[in-house]
């Protein structure tokens, strides 16, 4: 029984992404979701320090300083880009404009609460960046992790034990071994990788449906304003 | 999603329903969407409420749509001028609801919608008339008002410039409220002189990103 | 005894206002200031439909429709000019950047209360525009009135009786026969014309403070931030 | 009142006191100030908040200052880095306080103080951490929290080219928290990299009008 790899995982939400949609990737893995994006999907990358239609890293030699992504790598422009400062491009974010954001997550609860900024940990230097303001303000946040810790642990959990990033936000879960949708606090399994329904309902402790069969999953997404 | 090139003010305003809030932009006749307004008047939805700076100027445009008693409710800042005939006769004759809001929180109410603002506290109008019944607080030594978002189902707009992918620029005082209210409906439909390549427009003067428009028709 | 006209009102403001200062000019009589500074004061108008350093009416035959100032007349660009939109344009108001605004009024208060926007006629169409932003907005506000109206009574009251624009806002009152600093709930006679401050005693109704000979009258303006 | 041409960076920073609060510029590298850093280091000031995106990379600009001792606070949404090793050093020694916010509170907050928002109501951070000990409110179905302006004494902003009236444009993606600081502090100071005669800049694209800029230095 082997899972996805995370490009695997970032390939399949680059799948589900509908054609045309305004998308934010997190910074870490869900970045990697950008290589999986076909051309001509008019999928439209924004980056949270003030850019949309962002395009890839540029080739060797031809940084420029002034145009990063949100990781502070250093990105492209595509035509029909445009910059714009924080506020406005927060206030995008909250306002409920982007289609899609793609989070990392320590955990996820079962009613959609995400916890992906701190560990808590004692010691930790707490960074929450633009996380918070994601997680209420895109129509669909879907999260990208595996779906147990090092140490086994599920990270699909019945409450989230980690400092949260936001409440019932998140609306679709892509791991390593399924893709869930998140729906009146249920878990609705879409998809499963290299395990079994019946296996996952063992080994998590959180209320689970079952929609392997159900045909094309369908978006699910907040209805924001 | 991606903005989508019409092919007459008549079918971007198609879906237009009755009852709809209708934000429409323009300080006067600078940026009124007057083609659009024509097509909604020939569109027919009725029972409107419409956000707007002013009530109409003469007889076209909003003026126009006011005479055809398709607006149940304006909400403006700033209904009388000298040529404001349509409306004045109306509202004399109590078949036009109003809803006056300072200028400035007009803008500003609109901004909150589109900038998931749930609510804000401002000194504006704090101590007059048109705070009226609304809460209030002292912060830092003043008194404020608080005030709620301003949202639209549809938002007209007069601009300039667009690219395909919905970019947008103004031109001089005619941008007034076409930015904000992009942000603050649901669906948002912008008239321009022009619309170019992807490309034409320069990245660092784009005013109002596609991400904020639905409808594009050059007039 | 023959007090200013309104011209000479408006020369008086222009002189007033220091050199560099941001200043907007409210629609009717203030606009008239307009044509009374002097070139080289650096004075820069706001217009709160969305444009900094806005220039004179056009030449015949060189109207813009797209460019008015708020009074919907046509107007001109000078070298410096910025555009924006009403939002960012009322946030300069009432964010406090604004050196100076100058209003009219049908009534102020000596403790600096406006009325100018409804006479609280029962069949008036009532109208606000930006009055209420500007007067709570600007560092300085200056009014521009006649001190008393047609039926004689006197325009600078103990409270205003019409519809307030305003609480305590109003720095300094321009009329025909003299202006007035308003400061701690007294009207302070900086300079009278055509009267004495004797007469102005006896003909208003508030506390007065004899400031005449006070040298250089000094800018009175709220600490916004 | 308009905008000062400064010769150099420590004639700009020269009257920043101790114990200001500074909004420094800048998203990582792209658009932060760096020479009016090094001259704010030079000038001596201590007791600083400093108000910023990160909390400095690397061992040059901001970090220079955190170095220095000079800072007291940090209110930021992203101190951590794979570079921030000079805050990580002072946070863990217990020798600097942390006011962690979310990066879209940091820049509306701002924008509140500039724009004349007493408070407002949002539903970023509601029922997180970061919320705790606020006020709330549940609107229209949503827990909202309520935050507050966010001022500076000075803000240090380093942008793209600057017109002898202050107007200032940025470049690409060093535009970030520049405008919103420019609007938030007393005093607004400009390093751009060329000052060009009035005129020269495109009206309808110039991002911070000159009315929110004190000084200016080319660097």
């Amino acid at each position: 029984m082997s899972g996805l790899t995370k490009d695997e995982i970032a390939a399949l939400v680059a799948r589900d992404i509908p054609p045309g949609s305004y998308v934010n990737l997190g910074i870490g893995l869900p970045t990697q979701v950008a290589d999986h994006l076909v051309d001509g999907s008019g999928v439209v990358l924004h980056t949270e320090n003030g850019m949309l239609v962002m395009g890839p890293r540029p080739a060797e030699g031809e940084h420029d300083p002034d145009l990063t992504n949100a990781g502070k790598q250093p990105v492209t422009e595509l035509p029909g880009a445009s910059y714009f400062d924080s506020a406005a491009s927060f206030a995008m974010m909250r306002g409920g404009h982007l289609d899609v954001c793609v989070l990392g997550a320590f955990q996820v609860s079962a009613t959609g609460d995400l916890a992906n900024w701190h560990t808590g940990a004692a010691d930790a230097i707490p960074a929450v960046g633009g996380a918070m303001d994601l997680a209420i303000g895109a129509r669909s946040v879907f999260v990208m992790m595996t779906l147990f810790a090092k140490d086994g642990s599920p990270k699909l959990v019945p409450e989230c034990t980690y400092p949260l990033t936001g409440v019932a936000c998140v609306t679709r879960v892509y791991s390593d071994l399924a893709v869930f949708d998140l729906v009146g606090g249920e878990a609705i399994v879409r998809e499963t990788f290299g395990t079994t329904y019946d296996d996952l309902e063992r080994r998590l402790d959180v209320p689970l449906r079952d929609g392997t069969r159900a045909p094309d999953p369908p978006h699910p997404s907040k209805e924001i304003r | 999603m991606s903005a989508r090139l019409c092919v007459s003010p008549d079918e971007a305003v198609a879906e237009v329903e009755d009852g709809s809030t209708v934000l429409i932009g323009g300080f006067g006749m600078a940026g009124m969407p007057v083609q659009l307004i024509d097509a909604l008047i020939r569109q027919g939805a009725t029972g409107l409420t419409v956000v707007s700076n002013n009530a109409g100027n003469g007889d076209t445009g909003l003026a126009a749509l006011l005479a055809k008693g398709r607006v149940r409710k304006m909400i403006c800042s700033f209904p009388r001028q000298v040529d404001s005939w349509v409306f004045d006769g109306l509202y004399r004759e109590g078949r036009i609801e109003l809803e006056l809001v300072p200028q400035g929180n007009l803008a500003e109410r609109m901004r909150a919608a589109g900038a998931g603002i749930g609510a804000f506290f401002t000194p504006t109008g704090a101590g007059t008339p048109l705070a009226e019944g609304r809460e209030t607080r002292e912060i830092d030594g003043r008194l404020h008002v608080l005030e709620a978002p301003i949202r639209g189902d549809v938002a007209l707009i007069g601009a300039h410039r667009a690219d395909r992918m919905g970019n947008i620029v103004y031109r001089k005082t005619a941008r007034n409220f076409g930015p904000v209210m992009a942000t603050a409906a649901r669906s948002t439909i912008v008239q321009v002189h022009e619309v170019v390549d992807i490309g034409e427009l320069d990245p660092e003067a784009v005013v109002t990103p596609g991400l904020y428009v639905d409808k594009v028709v050059a007039v």
